[in-house]
């Protein structure tokens, strides 16, 4: 298991309290949404399919933090936790979910695209790669309006194997695009472990330098390492340095999707993982550096009332109705193709 | 006379092709130790080894690479792409190179091989995971396109996919994975390019494909109580195309009527009614009539996706409105 | 008025918007410095700068997926692929992403984007280089696609393409590149979802698109010698299309004649004869014809390529033949 | 300018003597066979585009000669040189070109996409990227039908930069392929020098390591360094020791393509690589390594002879007719899509 600290120099980049209690908050959001996410696909009240980041929180927790307003944010179909840490609401992401009229994009998205362009959450993307180079676009953009905006683009291992991977980290660094490439490995694809399929031994890291960038690899399930990682990328993005590529080692403590039980994983993986949950982790961590616990027994408190009340918010949501349907396909808002 | 679902048949359709020809061979993403996201290739790996099954990594370009360049050398690969949206990440080696490169070398090359796909909508995936890419790969030279619409025909028509010296892009429909059908024992293979005609009736030809063709089948067998009398045919293969038995059907009755999944434009269904405008104008009794998923992406949430595709009961009024006009 | 080349039309159209909004950036590959393979954007280097004006390496989804992130963000990139078969390169980034982000977030993203490309044949670069994708795009819910057919439409149609709020697939006929014709100074710019009628004859009317419409013309000159007299229709944009002036323009001759660089199946012209088929069949005297490529790839010797789309003989002969029967 | 010596070790694999003259051969039917292919092109008989090799031959013949009978070469629209180092004959070689009935694929494919399945040239594929994947299928096919065959994929250095050649290298390694992959790096793709659009300075080597393979960079225009490279890969494949990626400096004469005068390229540069043009240097080398002038001198009468021949061939060839219009789209010979 890799548990490298950042190959990036540690400056005076460590959290501060503030930030490590902000980590807290988030992670405690992240986590009990997902698991009242996973209580109402039991219910059957999820429909389609759904991607929870159970056990992979601290990445989204740390760039969710570290993130300024106007930078923007590119996930995968796995993007609950990057949606709701860039500030989105609860209640319109748990509605989506439940495809109901007051989700986040009225139904018409579901779990797999999660978009809020008003908190920087540019879209969740659900065909492998894609995002990249398109996280690129707005980075060119940021770039050429002369702002200091910063794109982050999160995915997957497995992501690494496809041709849009290379691409678009190709293309950021000849242009110096303002853009950190986020590879979660979780050491899974769906139900594929990514070292049977990969020529090197880190999917991301091993790559950086095929791309004239440097190796990063973090522990992705300690939020400080995550949250020291994440700043000097965002940082040099901003300063004009160009992109980076941050392999964050991590696992997911459940299957890749809905169906998936998760029988291809070791027991003892499994288990070493489990061990190495971020939630309690850190929690610990921060109780042993001085933080009352009953600071965080009141975060605690406050996020699973929060979740109750967006599960109601959620639940009373009608269906969507026919004038959504032909809603918005083009920018006059309609979908006729003929006068 | 087992009953298979969908599903099931799929592994049953390559079994039986691997076991008569070791030249098949059949690779995909979790295709071999997870069975597939589907369950539709479970088994394989078990009975065929990991020589002859196996997984690749999210490489569509280097999937379809790699069957295209087997099959050019020998062997018959059968490949996965998991859900037909995804060919729009490898379409180049579907389009230019698979279907192009037997008639750019004058036929010094053959490519027989097979890639399925889980196509169309009905599980609320959403746009990305939805798409009906029958008319995309209908409107490519070179290409032959199956959609089974039961079992049986998963079975019959992935052998003679197989069996099929060219290349042919098999669609699966998704809606249809859990749906069950009577498959016969022992070695069943069917053949491309016959429609079948699953009932007749003088007022009105229904032509679906795929998952429309259960609704199509309902929406007959209501509009029978309603009087209108239909004849159903389920294309099965779009090329190549049985314009032989769809024209005499369609001719029969006089009156067309297509059940699309796809969004409307540049459907199959348009060509079709190109086809019979062309050569059977005269026996035309009315206006054709396309019955299609609205021209948009497909939403997600179930509600809104019940209402974008054709459903019984949208095809039965369209049907009964254009006979009483 | 000047006489422009449609290859320097394009450099026209774009430097024409760009000197109008500085939003508006364009990228692809020897675009900047070289001006295009086809010369299509000489100056536009020169007169807007390496920031706007940008070479690319060989990343479709590279180039593509810049745009549709900058168009996001408040950008009016226009990119170019080069050959219209390399969308199957990035077509994931068109269909996938660029037509349907706007309806999966309901809206909240808007993508004011045009992506240019050098499609069709006629210059003997075979199969993989001479390909007509408008039905590719046609059959996309999202897309606008315009084909113009001559230099004025060029600048007018890109302009009207650049200034749409929606993303555009702007084809550029490439056997038309080097023909000419006058182009008024100062601004132009067209409207989308408008159909041309260059010429008004009783007896017949043709449809055409991109570099089938000369051909049409010509043909049309060739049949009012023997007394056929044609109405020809330039499409001009397929989606939006113009159905108003196309149902108008058929039903009044009562007969329709599609002419489609295009490979026959699922072409434009099936969906037109379709829908034609379903609003004004009671007006129609005789069948609907689709004349176009034999449903190939396309071949490289010229001798073979000349045989394989429409000539005009072979569209005059057609229309006669039809004409009497 | 890159000179490097191969960097796999000089083993006992320098090429014989007979191997050099049939390198010379190659080097000058290559040479010869362009300048011909040019000269109908300034008289307007070749049809369509094509892309001329001149000054890359040695690449070319070096792998001719090192290939066997059963491997597979997979090129690009740059394909004539590695057609005819397959031992495909030049007639029907320039009848493709000149788009006649006699010509390799009947004029079918034209100069972009030349084949001989019976030669082993298995293709000319004109989307950048595209048979790197393929050369991977016919490599896995030799690998499961248990021959030695090795595959052989050539193409430019702009082709790095695009996904499909991510994809396949990592597909080679995983899968342990004997598929030898050679970049032929002529500094620019079309008109665009490879430098200003890639992230790093030699754009396959660079990336070997991204792909668990060794870095190679070769001489493009030394025959023997190229042979002794060539043999090495190839040697390595048949022994199941999998996939090369081998970069070979090299420089075009002439333009990309017919239409191209490369004004792009500084005079300097021009010059200098002109200077190391591989005909006359391996012609000297030879003769210093006491080669007989004659026999050389030979090989190029009969070469020239043999081109004069080629032409006749190709200009007496019909324009196809309508037959093979509609022929062998399908594998029955046939076109149709419908009974
Ligand atoms: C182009 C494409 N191929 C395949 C898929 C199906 N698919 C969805 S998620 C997934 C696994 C992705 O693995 P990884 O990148 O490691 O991300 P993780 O799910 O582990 O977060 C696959 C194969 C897809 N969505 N797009
Ligand atoms: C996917 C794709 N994009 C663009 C092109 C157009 N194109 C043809 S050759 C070429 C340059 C290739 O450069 P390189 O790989 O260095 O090969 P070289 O021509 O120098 O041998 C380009 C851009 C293409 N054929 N396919
Ligand atoms: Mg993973
Ligand atoms: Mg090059």
């Amino acid at each position: 298991m890799t548990t490298a600290r950042p190959s990036t120099k540690a400056s005076n980049t460590a959290p501060t309290a503030d930030t490590r209690i902000a980590m807290y908050r988030l992670l405690v959001e992240l986590r009990y949404f997902e698991k009242r996410a996973y209580d109402l696909f039991l219910q059957n009240l999820v429909k389609g399919t759904s991607h929870l980041s159970l056990g992979q929180e601290a990445i989204a927790a740390a760039f969710g933090v570290a993130m300024r307003p106007g930078d923007h944010t590119f996930a995968t179909y796995r993007g609950h936790a990057h949606t709701l840490a860039r500030g989105v609401p609860m209640g319109p992401v748990l509605a989506e979910l439940l495809g109901r009229e007051n989700g986040l994009m009225a139904g018409k998205g579901g779990s797999m695209h999660l978009t809020s362009v008003e908190h920087g959450m540019m879209g969740s993307y659900a065909i492998i790669g894609a995002h990249l180079p398109i996280a690129c676009g707005s980075a060119w953009s940021a770039q050429y309006r002369g702002t200091d905006e910063v794109s982050v683009a999160f995915f997957g291992d497995g992501t690494t194997n496809i041709g849009a991977f290379h691409e678009a980290l190709n293309f950021a660094k000849i242009w110096d695009l303002p853009v950190v490439f986020v590879c979660e490995n979780n050491l899974y694809m769906e139900y594929t472990a990514i070292k049977d399929v990969t020529a090197v031994e880190h999917p991301a890291a091993d790559r950086a330098a095929a791309y004239g960038l440097e190796k990063i690899i973090v522990d992705g399930n300690d939020p400080d390492a995550m949250h020291e990682v994440a700043t000097a990328a965002l940082d040099r993005a901003r300063a004009g340095g160009g992109p980076s590529l941050i392999e964050a080692t991590t696992y997911r403590h459940g299957g890749h999707s809905r169906a998936d039980p998760a029988k291809y994983r070791p027991e003892a993986e499994v288990q070493e993982w489990l061990a190495r949950d971020p939630l309690p982790m850190y929690r610990a961590r921060l109780i042993a550096d001085g933080v009352a616990e009953k600071e965080l027994v009141a975060i605690e408190e406050a996020t699973a009332k929060a979740v109750d009340e967006a599960t109601e918010f959620a639940k009373a949501g009608a269906a969507p109705g026919e004038d959504l349907l032909l809603k918005d396909v083009w920018s006059d808002g309609g979908w006729t193709w003929r006068n | 006379m087992a009953e298979l679902t969908y599903r099931e048949a799929i592994a049953r359709g390559i079994a039986q092709e691997m076991r008569r020809d070791e030249n098949v061979v059949f690779l995909g993403e979790d295709v071999a130790a997870a069975g597939g996201v589907f369950k539709g290739t479970v088994g394989l790996l078990e009975e065929f080894g990991p020589k002859r099954v196996r997984d690749t990594p999210i490489s569509e370009q280097a999937i379809l690479g790699a069957a295209m360049g087997a099959a050019m050398t020998g062997l018959r690969p059968v490949a996965e792409i998991m859900f037909s949206d995804f060919f729009a990440v490898c379409w180049d080696i579907v389009v230019n190179e698979i279907a192009k490169s037997r008639y750019m070398t004058n036929g010094q090359v053959s490519f027989p091989l097979v890639i399925r796909s889980g196509n169309g909508g009905g599980l609320r995936f959403g746009a990305q995971h939805s798409q009906s890419v029958e008319s995309w790969a209908m409107a490519v030279p070179g290409l032959k396109v199956v959609v089974p619409s039961s079992p049986v025909d998963v079975v019959g028509l992935l052998a003679a996919s197989i069996r099929d010296p060219d290349p042919v892009i098999f669609l699966e429909a998704k809606a249809l994975y859990s749906t069950k059908g009577e498959v016969p024992e022992g070695d069943i293979h069917d053949e491309l390019g016959k429609a079948k005609v699953l009932r007749r009736g003088d007022d009105a030809t229904l032509v679906a494909l795929g998952s429309m063709v259960p609704r199509a089948m309902k929406a007959a067998e209501q509009l029978a109580t309603t009087g209108i009398d239909c004849t159903v045919v389920d294309v099965r293969s779009l090329v190549p195309l049985d314009t032989q038995t769809l024209l005499e059907e369609i001719g029969r009755t006089g009156r067309l009527f297509t059940v699309e999944e796809n969004p409307r434009l540049c459907g199959w269904g348009g060509e079709l009614v190109s086809i019979v405008g062309e050569e059977i104008f005269y026996d035309l009794d009315g206006a054709p009539v396309r019955i299609t998923t609205p021209h948009i992406p497909l939403p997600a949430a179930d509600a809104l996706e019940d209402m974008a595709i054709p459903s019984v009961e949208r095809i039965a009024e369209r049907v009964q409105k254009a006979m009483q006009e």
